[in-house]
């Protein structure tokens, strides 16, 4: 079958073949830090070319639409990317997904208006998948953002027989894109599958805790990804299927690492409820621990070689990231060797606290991971503790009964000792209490992260400096 | 089975092993701006919508058509932006030496 | 250029990368049978031959793809023996803890 | 455009897909000893399938020519895959190639003279490289096999203007392709392009030395997997491609990775005639050394702690992996550390020196590559060298008039003391005298590796046990 192309179509295909290189690039340049920003370059070119490259296509005809939706689109996309604040990126995130399944889910309805009734099977069953993939992750998605931003109510929305409901909706629209491939011409089911996977995308994320959003968002842009993908099947154009086995490859590949991590299953996070949990342990029972002030806890890192910092999701929450930035910076022109101990999930998303680290200007290479930095608790005199707690609970080790048992930790218990910045005795995200805190090593700088922090930090300044400290 | 669909699957298992080989590559450091970025390039979707925007193939396609490619164009710049905002911010030991340094 | 050209060209490019990721993921340890397996897996070009062998389109084609078909199942045949020959003698510490154990 | 195909062809294609993952996870797999082994499982299925599935090809349509071919095919490949001596690997890969480049260019033959004289302007392209690629590897490769094996004379046949001479065999035959690519009805070309093809291969391979035949082995392995690929262009079968595509950047791969171990280039590797050098400086004046018997190097073996043994292309001459193997499990059981290290580019192949040692038992996480072991030399009471030479040059770090400088070496000379076992002070494959030998702390014990360190063992086996050693 040699079907041959205008030169043009040729020039656009090949263009096409750039793109997609570019952005596998992309992906691998983002390998390491110092290569990541020629990665965005690479992606920036890709994109760019296949934009020119479109518009030469024969069938664009009238011009004023696009323009305007490019200019638009611009206008907001600007501010979305530029004023954003790291910590509300897990929302944009979200947000974004919603954009391009909402994208990917209208592009398939028009294709599906215009080529009905004659509709090749196998395409319409992509056309189908495409439909449903993004009209759910677009409400999915929304839902998340809300969630996290806090427009929607948090605490997740449980009912009995609720997975039942929704496996309905989900079955019987994924029943009606069925019908649709025996027969394209059965047009009016089609508003109802897009109405079905609105809702189911609804329900879907209004069951889940805004503390499993992270999971769900990845999970979410697999699917996006997926449906992007189903759109190039449709128009069978490689560059979109490329973009779209990229993007969702990797958003799977980031949920697993993230339920690893949580050392928990998909089902468990979709159905699980986990949030509710959260809820309900809110409150822990009383017992005795030993508190510590702003004054004390200087010394006592004053007097340290090695001190090792964990933050969590309390710094996020505080935004304590600069003055955590500043304590180390002052510690260390004291001599006093500064480590940062990252664990995956710490934080609500994956690399959570290297950014905001990163934000706050803390050199990478003074942060390590969990395999790199367990190993030195014991040498160190102080660990201190900036908001975390669920992975610093040693019952993930121990108590078999935990929700986070198996999920692997760093050894802060290990530490000679250990100083705990949070403002009361309250659980964590997994909402269950933490021995850590009763320890005799351990002490408790109660108050929240970000003022308490710029207390020690004042104290410290105000101390003589030490004499002969070089670093 | 038609010629179309046997080579998008080929694309398609061809392109989710070099993702997963690349994705599982990128360090943990950078997960966060790879969320970003990997959302900036699936709104390649771009192209599928700007031939219905621009196609004049009755108003509704035009208008979903034109939709899409507002919707795809904000991920584009948004993503790439922020993406590189992240980036940017990483740094090695070198900078921090002088403390005070704002983020660039 | 015909579509196929397109195709063709998408799918080289892809696998290459993939051939690419892969390969420099294998350690300098199994280099000598890294290079047999590729060498048996791109004898592959059997299904290229083996229609010319049994497409009766005149005696030359004939005789030129049995003579393909011959080259190329050598070179599947002695390829996957040769390395999994190679790879049954790589061994971790417990064996030669007893010496005089012969490779199997 | 709409081209459905029946449900045979559907499925054919299917199983193809199916093996071109199964050639990439084969490959993936690779990655690591313990999974390697079904890595070339999953070869065989994708091939079995691939295979199976292709005869029920439609153009099939008599099968006793194939019949035949499969036979006598597997009858000459088991031999070659079962009784070939692991010191032989190197040619029998050599002689494989050619048999995979013939294939591509028999067939390439076949479809110029089945489809001319319309054949579509791209496709002569692929049809020319695929067939000017594959019939120069073919001779190319037997020549390389040829002298490695000793039945060629290894040493490199060089007169002046040789490479204007083949650089013009290579560019008519070029010239010609493209002429075709014009007017595919000048059917008298083809032949003459077959016949350049065969000639530049021997011309190319026949001005190399014996000793640069792996490199230029896999460079000729990455010309076969391009001339699979462009058959896979001409019959456009993806599986084709993705399998040629593979070959071809695991041998440019593997090419580029003994340049960079040797520090050269290509260029100086096709057109330096580096192996005549090699015959020049064979013979090299005598300077004094301290020589050292067997029964002296068993004791100062036996008085160490860590001894690290460096393997080179001697103990592969010798076939001394076994000896070697018993000398270190006695040093072992005598509680003495014994470490293998593995450079690069030790022997003649890449890899040379762990297949032969894992033939002799030594298992393999007790070999250790150049960046692991450099360090570790200066805590060895003994090196014991067996017969290498170059990759222990320490003339690479320090005389930038060699031909080595620049080559990264194992640091032996950083030892306490070195014991080099080989026949005599001849030089190794670069053809230059080693520093190495006239030091100090070097002593030189003369014999073939085989008997000599059989004689070594012998000794330690004679001495009393120690008391109280444990490992
Ligand atoms: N990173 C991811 O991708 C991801 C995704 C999904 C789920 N998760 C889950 O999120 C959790 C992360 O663990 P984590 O240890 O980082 O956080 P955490 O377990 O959620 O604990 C955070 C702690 O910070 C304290 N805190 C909150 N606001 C604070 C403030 N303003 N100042 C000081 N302290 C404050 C809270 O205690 P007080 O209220 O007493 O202050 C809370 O105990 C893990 O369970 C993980 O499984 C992570
Ligand atoms: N590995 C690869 O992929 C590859 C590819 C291309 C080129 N090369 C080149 O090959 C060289 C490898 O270096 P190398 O140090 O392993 O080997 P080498 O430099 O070639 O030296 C081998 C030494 O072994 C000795 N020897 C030979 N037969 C022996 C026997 N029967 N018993 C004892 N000793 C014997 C020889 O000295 P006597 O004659 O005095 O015994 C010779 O000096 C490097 O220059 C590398 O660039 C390697």
């Amino acid at each position: 079958m040699i079907a041959a192309i205008s030169g043009r179509d040729a020039a656009i295909t090949l263009i096409y073949l750039l793109a997609a290189a570019c952005f596998i690039l992309a992906l691998k340049w983002l390998s390491h830090p110092t290569t990541a920003r020629r990665g965005v370059l690479a992606g920036e070119i890709g994109m760019g070319a296949a934009l020119v490259a479109t518009l030469f296509n024969a069938r664009i005809v009238e011009f004023q639409w696009i323009a305007i939706a490019l200019v638009l689109g611009s206008a907001l996309g600007v501010p979305l990317g530029l004023l954003v604040p790291m910590t509300a990126v897990p929302q944009r995130t979200a947000l974004s997904h919603a954009f391009g399944a909402l994208a990917a889910g209208l592009v398939g309805t028009a294709e599906f208006y215009l080529n009905k009734p004659d509709i090749e099977k196998t395409t319409m069953v992509a056309l189908g998948l495409e439909v449903v993939l993004g009209f759910l992750t677009f409400t999915g998605s929304l839902m998340a953002a809300g969630k996290l931003q806090g427009i929607v109510r948090d605490r997740p929305w449980v009912y009995k027989g609720q997975n039942l409901v929704n496996l309905a909706i989900l079955g019987s629209a994924l029943v009606m894109v069925g019908l649709l491939v025996a027969d394209p011409s059965r047009t009016v089911f089609f508003p109802i599958i897009i109405l079905g996977s609105l809702v189911f995308g609804v329900m879907l994320v209004i069951r889940i805790g805004g503390a499993d959003m992270p999971t769900v968002i990845s999970l979410l842009n697999s699917y996006a990804g997926l449906s992007a993908a189903m759109m190039g099947f449709v128009l069978n154009n490689k560059l979109l299927i490329i973009a779209g086995a990229l993007d969702g490859s990797s958003g799977l590949l980031l949920s697993i690492i993230m339920c690893r991590a949580m050392n928990r299953s998909f089902a468990n996070v979709l159905f699980g409820g986990f949030g509710a949990e959260e809820a309900r342990a809110g409150e822990v029972e009383q017992r005795p621990v030993r508190s510590v002030g702003p004054e004390e806890t200087a010394m006592i890192l004053d007097a340290s070689r090695l001190v090792i910092v964990v933050p969590g999701y309390g710094m996020a929450a505080a935004q304590a990231q600069h003055k955590v930035r500043e304590l180390s910076d002052l510690l260390m022109r004291r001599g006093i060797q500064v480590k940062f101990a990252i664990h995956p999930v710490a934080g609500r998303m994956p690399g959570h606290m290297n950014v905001l680290l990163a934000e706050a200007n803390v050199p990478y290479d003074q942060l390590f991971d969990l395999d790199a930095v367990n190993p030195e608790f014991p040498l160190a005199e102080v660990v201190l503790v900036v908001g975390a707690n669920d992975v610093v609970n040693p019952a993930a080790r121990t108590d078999t009964a935990s929700p986070i048992y198996g999920m692997p930790i760093l050894d802060v218990d290990k530490a000679q000792s250990v100083i705990v910045v949070k403002r009361s005795m309250r659980s964590g995200f997994a909402g269950i209490d933490n021995e850590l805190f009763y320890l005799e090593k351990t002490q408790m700088l109660f108050g929240d992260a970000k003022s308490i922090l710029g207390e020690v930090v004042d104290e410290l300044s105000r101390m003589p400096a030490k004499e002969g400290v070089s670093r | 089975m038609t010629r179309n669909l046997e080579v998008s699957l080929y694309i398609f298992v061809l392109a989710s092993f070099i993702g997963y080989q690349v994705i599982t590559r990128v360090p943990g450091l950078l997960h966060t701006p790879l969320m970003s970025l990997t959302n900036a390039l699936s709104a390649i979707s771009l192209v599928g919508s700007l031939i219905l925007a621009g196609a004049r193939e009755g108003s509704m396609t035009t208008m979903l058509g034109s939709v899409a490619v507002f919707a795809s164009m904000t991920n584009v710049v948004s993503g790439f932006l922020i993406t590189d905002r992240m980036l940017k911010m990483f740094r090695r030991r070198e900078a921090p030496k002088k403390p005070g340094v704002t983020p660039q």
